[in-house]
């Protein structure tokens, strides 16, 4: 038997919704109206807070601002997670993050330029990771805490299609591998890491097959489909509270948005492969679904949009209300117990203040 | 010679060298049709295909370790690190592999590699893209690190880390990237790494400055000047090789020195510029040495980023007080 | 009391660090089954069971992105870099990271980690094995360095690292390792981070070192003291936070000062307490200060080893120099 | 069509020799009988080499050895490589690097302190990479450098299994997918890095697979069958310099030895297992066949190991004439041009010299 398969693997793809909105009803959840309308709601949220957010950075209230635009079913994942599991999130997640209880003036402060605002409402979510990838690295320490400490729950690190290029990447999944670790790896494949295309960050024909490489297994789902992130995301969860390890789900959706707002997508990529993602948007199909489902009404969406709407508005009086911290914060959070030299420089700083003061007053 | 800001004046410099020279590369994040997020790389692409002007996956370690070997290939590649916060992942391969080839194989290969970043702060950006650890790559035998503070000195610079045999770390204030224009030749023309620049000459006290913090330092001397004070302002751009000279020149006859730089102030390049005075020209001081500089606490977001910089007030406060010592 | 090495010691505090908290957990390359390549780990895995004593796979940006994901979750992790010179690749976890989670937060989360690693060089080991590079951590905002140079110290230093609610890099010289046995108390103790040792008195000159050049310079003070000159010594033991007080303090009634490491000259540890002098007491130095260090360039492989490294001739050599000053 | 396929990918295994020696002729390659004898007389090189450097580094002549001992077949890559391929080597690569042309007092050089070693003879071979995993990404560099030259040629660059979890591994083969350049990875699967077995290393079935995630394939050899080495690696050179991208060999192999000389395997592994291995040694294999072929007798190994041993005495006797190189070359070689504080410390080092003799005609 000088030569023989020594390894097989696939990964499937799935979705449960089609782009007119269509069920497929053997993978169809059974959600509750007031589930499937939380869903929409979610989904409008964070559209509308994007929608603010941009035009805030515009006139200078925000700094650079990160859109969900087009992921917006990434809300999906939060309702399959329960209140002991961990949100590792990546820096276009504003929609999950929201979904599992973060309040927008938290959002709002964080992009403002105050720390206070990471200290997110909502149960054990870490602050936004900037460096890419670097937090699959926590999720996996995170999972790995549960289960040395044998608590049934899991871990959700979100992440982009860039993200899987990097070492942490590699390291953090085969971790979690070796160590069968209750961590669901949620690759947000929106097709570009700002001006590089999916398919000049790997060669690889799919995202999800990279889990082979480490012993469990990838799966491709519908990203503009909540449904079938939900199912993916719930199903992975469950496997990991289950202590039958990790799973890594690629959600395939489409950045609508620039990369960020000082961003200029037109100079890297059509037009025309934008308006082909606009049909597949995530809430005009969910929108069909509901509306089929009867749940929906135009009536209901628009007093749901207005109240999201003013809630902003008002979290945006909330945030501007936020004290402007004294700028000894700067040192006080460095080490829970500040060095002698931290305190030197906090007494310059305080002295500064001062002397700022009496400048002014002259 | 004409009007450039220090980003046309980088991008004017990488034209150059890469016409005059096939074998420079440039490669990163982004750097190809986008022309770089700070619009460094424009129009190079275009100009070189996309053989010498490549958008690598999103990996730092992996664009530095093999701009590694295609420098030990022959090439003269330069990476680019989208900010410099981002440099920490390729920080093994520019310590235990760029910067030891040459002597690990006695001189069989070499590593001739730029490696440029967008660095400090002053621009309210989002965490981790206002780092200023210029310091740490200073500490690492093996690399050279430069940082311009104007357009014609980035240009001038980014010629001789790309002539460079040795691999040059290459930092560029952001701040200062559309701050101000000034006429730059055109034609190729190198700024030698290793030297300082006298920005303003002055009797009474010594400012050694480089990168974001030169133009503060400008404007402190511009104060300071009316009172009476005249500061001599020194623009380091080398932080490795130290012009170490131009700097006991200097207090030599100022008898007065202040570093300023906005990285954190314990174990930063302020440390090695003063205790070289203090072991080599302590008794010339008049004055202790005062180092101006960032806080050893991580770069605040926005909203306390401005308490966190060294600015023009502070410098001219300090060395009014350096004075009256 | 018991008669230790620093290996011993170090083992034992692990010992009685996992025995009374739970939270507390080991891991790394080796440090299981093998009791780690120096056997500082040995018998930890017996005792305590392979989910608190944990081999991981061969990625050192893991070990530390991993641990501070264990410590986020309330765990004590106390991981070890199997050596100082494969630290580099978790450079980004620990400065963008660990450093960083407590006032990215606010003080909601935090990063009580301790990563151990053996550094420094005198025994002729592999390229990368001997490495000292613990400046470039010293520099990094919201990280604590330390280094102890005895048996007794390591252990009390690793007892308050692992009690420290921030991170921690603990290097041990490898030279050190089985260099001399003490008594060492078997129970709990803590030697507080950021407290320098007073070495050996002395009125005529003060020497501050840490780590592996620390017995040089004891050697260097007993040459010195037969020729009349009284040394003062004194380990740092933290080199961030630094006991700069303990160094002016001594500064103050010597009048001279030298300062002692391996790591290169440049940029290094001594460069900060030269500049702090140079800012603080210079007016009090009778002499300028001098370091006394290894040089810019890489460590060499064992030949010149010797050649690179300070000892106590060296060092009793400058110092006589700088009495004669 | 709401589910589907959509990756299949597989990993073949092969030998060509099975532990008898006996061969599988539809996978022999045609070797001259001079060339097969070169491929024995290179494997008992290094294992008289390495014999020879374990008992230096007892006797306080060589510093920490890492023995190739088991792994001996890794000498076949040399013969499918051309003059102009590169070699990027890792720390037990001794058999290679001398098959490639590397003299033995250079090997010796480096293991004795002296950095001019790695100035090996033989064409286009890389100092030894002493950090896991990092070699690769140079190997990468310098097959991307042949690509834009247009240069056929390849590079090969070889590592053990647990290199396989450095996140260098993943940016380097990602890279490599990418770009398609011409490199081929030599992955000496040999069951142990240090004392953590393979399969603790990683959870992925083999090593090969890696490679579907990165878009190229992977391929499983027996490794201690020299000539399922050189089919191996000679078929994914040629693909390389063909302009077909890479490859991911897996030879599966087993290191004999204790990890380095400072180390001892008994602590972490079992003699029954090592044992079971000795059964598969590739010396005893190859020779097997060779003497099936009428190529081998004792004779001939006997003279042939004889003028290995002494040509490694004489190069021992070489190496102790190496000059002891000056101290300044410690400075001399950090860059082409001596910065002025490098030229300060170099007349430091020249002053210490001469104290130095000095002190010693004292
Ligand atoms: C380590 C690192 N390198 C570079 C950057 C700059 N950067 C920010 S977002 C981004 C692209 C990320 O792409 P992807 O992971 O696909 O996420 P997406 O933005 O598409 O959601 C880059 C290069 C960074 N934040 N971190
Ligand atoms: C980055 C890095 N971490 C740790 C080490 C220490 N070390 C040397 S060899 C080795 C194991 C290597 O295992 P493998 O890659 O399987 O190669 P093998 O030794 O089995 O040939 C380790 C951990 C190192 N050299 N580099
Ligand atoms: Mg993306
Ligand atoms: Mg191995």
């Amino acid at each position: 038997m000088p030569e023989k398969k020594v390894f097989v693997g696939d990964v499937r793809f799935f979705s449960v919704l089609d782009e007119s909105g269509a069920v497929d009803s053997k993978l169809e959840p059974a959600f509750s109206s007031d589930e499937l309308k939380k869903l929409f709601e979610w989904m409008i949220q964070i559209r509308a807070f994007d929608d603010k957010c941009v035009k805030l950075q515009r006139s200078g209230k925000l700094g650079t601002y990160l859109s969900v635009l087009g992921q917006e079913a990434q809300v999906a994942a939060a309702l399959a997670m329960e209140k002991n599991d961990w949100l590792v999130p990546y820096f276009r997640d504003n929609g999950l993050i929201l979904a599992r209880g973060a309040k927008f003036e938290e959002l709002l402060a964080v992009g403002g330029g105050s720390e206070w605002g990471s200290q997110f409402s909502g149960p054990n979510i870490l602050p936004v990771a900037i460096p890419v990838a670097t937090q699959l690295l926590h999720a996996v320490g995170i999972a790995w805490g549960m289960k040395i400490s044998k608590e049934k729950n899991a871990v959700l690190v979100s992440f982009g299609d860039g993200a899987t290029s990097e070492g942490d990447f590699h390291e953090a999944m085969n971790f979690a591998g070796v160590f069968q670790l209750p961590v669901v790896f949620f690759c947000q494949n929106n097709q570009w890491a700002i001006s590089v295309p999916r398919k000049n960050q790997t060669a690889s024909e799919t995202i999800a097959q990279k889990a082979l490489g480490y012993g469990f297994s990838g799966v491709q789902v519908d990203g503009n489909d909540p449904l079938a992130v939900f199912v993916a995301v719930s199903e992975a969860l469950k496997k990991a509270r289950q202590g039958k390890g990790p799973t890594l789900i690629e959600m395939i959706t489409y950045r609508m948005s620039d990369h960020s707002t000082a961003d200029d997508a037109s100079k890297y990529r059509s037009l025309q492969e934008t308006r082909a993602w606009e049909k597949k948007d995530p809430i005009d199909r969910f929108r069909k679904y509901l509306k089929a489902k009867k749940i929906w009404t135009q009536a209901w969406e628009d007093r749901v949009g207005q109240t999201i709407r003013t809630r902003i508005e008002e979290s945006m009086r909330k945030a501007e209300l936020i004290p402007n911290h004294p700028s000894t914060d700067i040192v006080d959070f460095v080490f829970l117990e500040s060095t002698m030299e931290l305190l030197r420089q906090r007494e310059f700083l305080e002295e500064a203040g001062r002397r700022e003061k009496r400048d002014d007053a002259k | 010679m004409t009007l450039m800001n220090m980003i046309q004046a980088l991008n004017a410099g990488l034209f150059g060298a890469m016409q005059a020279d096939d074998s420079v590369l440039v490669l990163g994040e982004d750097v190809g049709l986008n022309g770089g997020v700070f619009r460094v790389t424009e129009g190079l692409q275009k100009k070189f295909g996309p053989d010498r002007v490549i958008d690598t996956p999103l990996a730092e370690s992996a664009i530095v370790g093999a701009s590694i070997g295609l420098a030990i290939k022959g090439f003269r590649p330069v990476a680019e690190i989208q900010f410099s916060g981002f440099a920490y992942s390729a920080f093994e391969q520019l310590v235990s592999h760029a910067a030891r080839i040459r002597n690990r194989s006695r001189g069989k290969f070499s590593c001739p590699l730029v490696v440029r970043s967008p660095c400090s702060g002053g621009v309210r950006a989002l965490e981790h893209h206002s780092e200023s650890m210029e310091a740490l790559f200073c500490h690492v035998p093996g690399l050279k690190v430069v940082m311009p503070s104007t357009p014609s000195d980035a240009k001038g610079l980014l010629a001789s880390a790309i002539i460079d045999p040795d691999p040059v770390l290459f930092f560029e204030p952001l701040k200062l990237y559309r701050l101000k224009k000034e006429e730059v030749s055109e034609d190729h023309y190198e700024i030698p790494i290793g030297k300082a620049r006298l920005v303003r000459p002055g009797k009474h006290v010594t400012v050694v400055s480089y990168g974001s913090m030169v133009p503060e330092c400008e404007k402190a001397a511009l104060a300071l000047s009316e009172k009476g004070i005249e500061t001599e302002v020194l623009d380091l751009r080398s932080l490795s090789p130290l012009d170490f000279a131009a700097v006991q020149e200097s207090v030599k006859h100022t008898n007065r020195l202040a570093i300023v730089h906005e990285a954190p102030y314990s174990f930063g390049v302020g440390a090695e510029i003063a205790a070289r005075i203090a072991e080599r020209n302590v008794l010339e001081l008049d004055a202790p040495v005062v180092r101006i500089a960032g806080l050893d606490a991580p770069m605040p977001l926005s909203k306390l980023e401005e308490a966190y910089l060294p600015n023009a007030n502070r410098i001219a406060f300090e060395i009014e007080k350096l004075m009256n010592f």
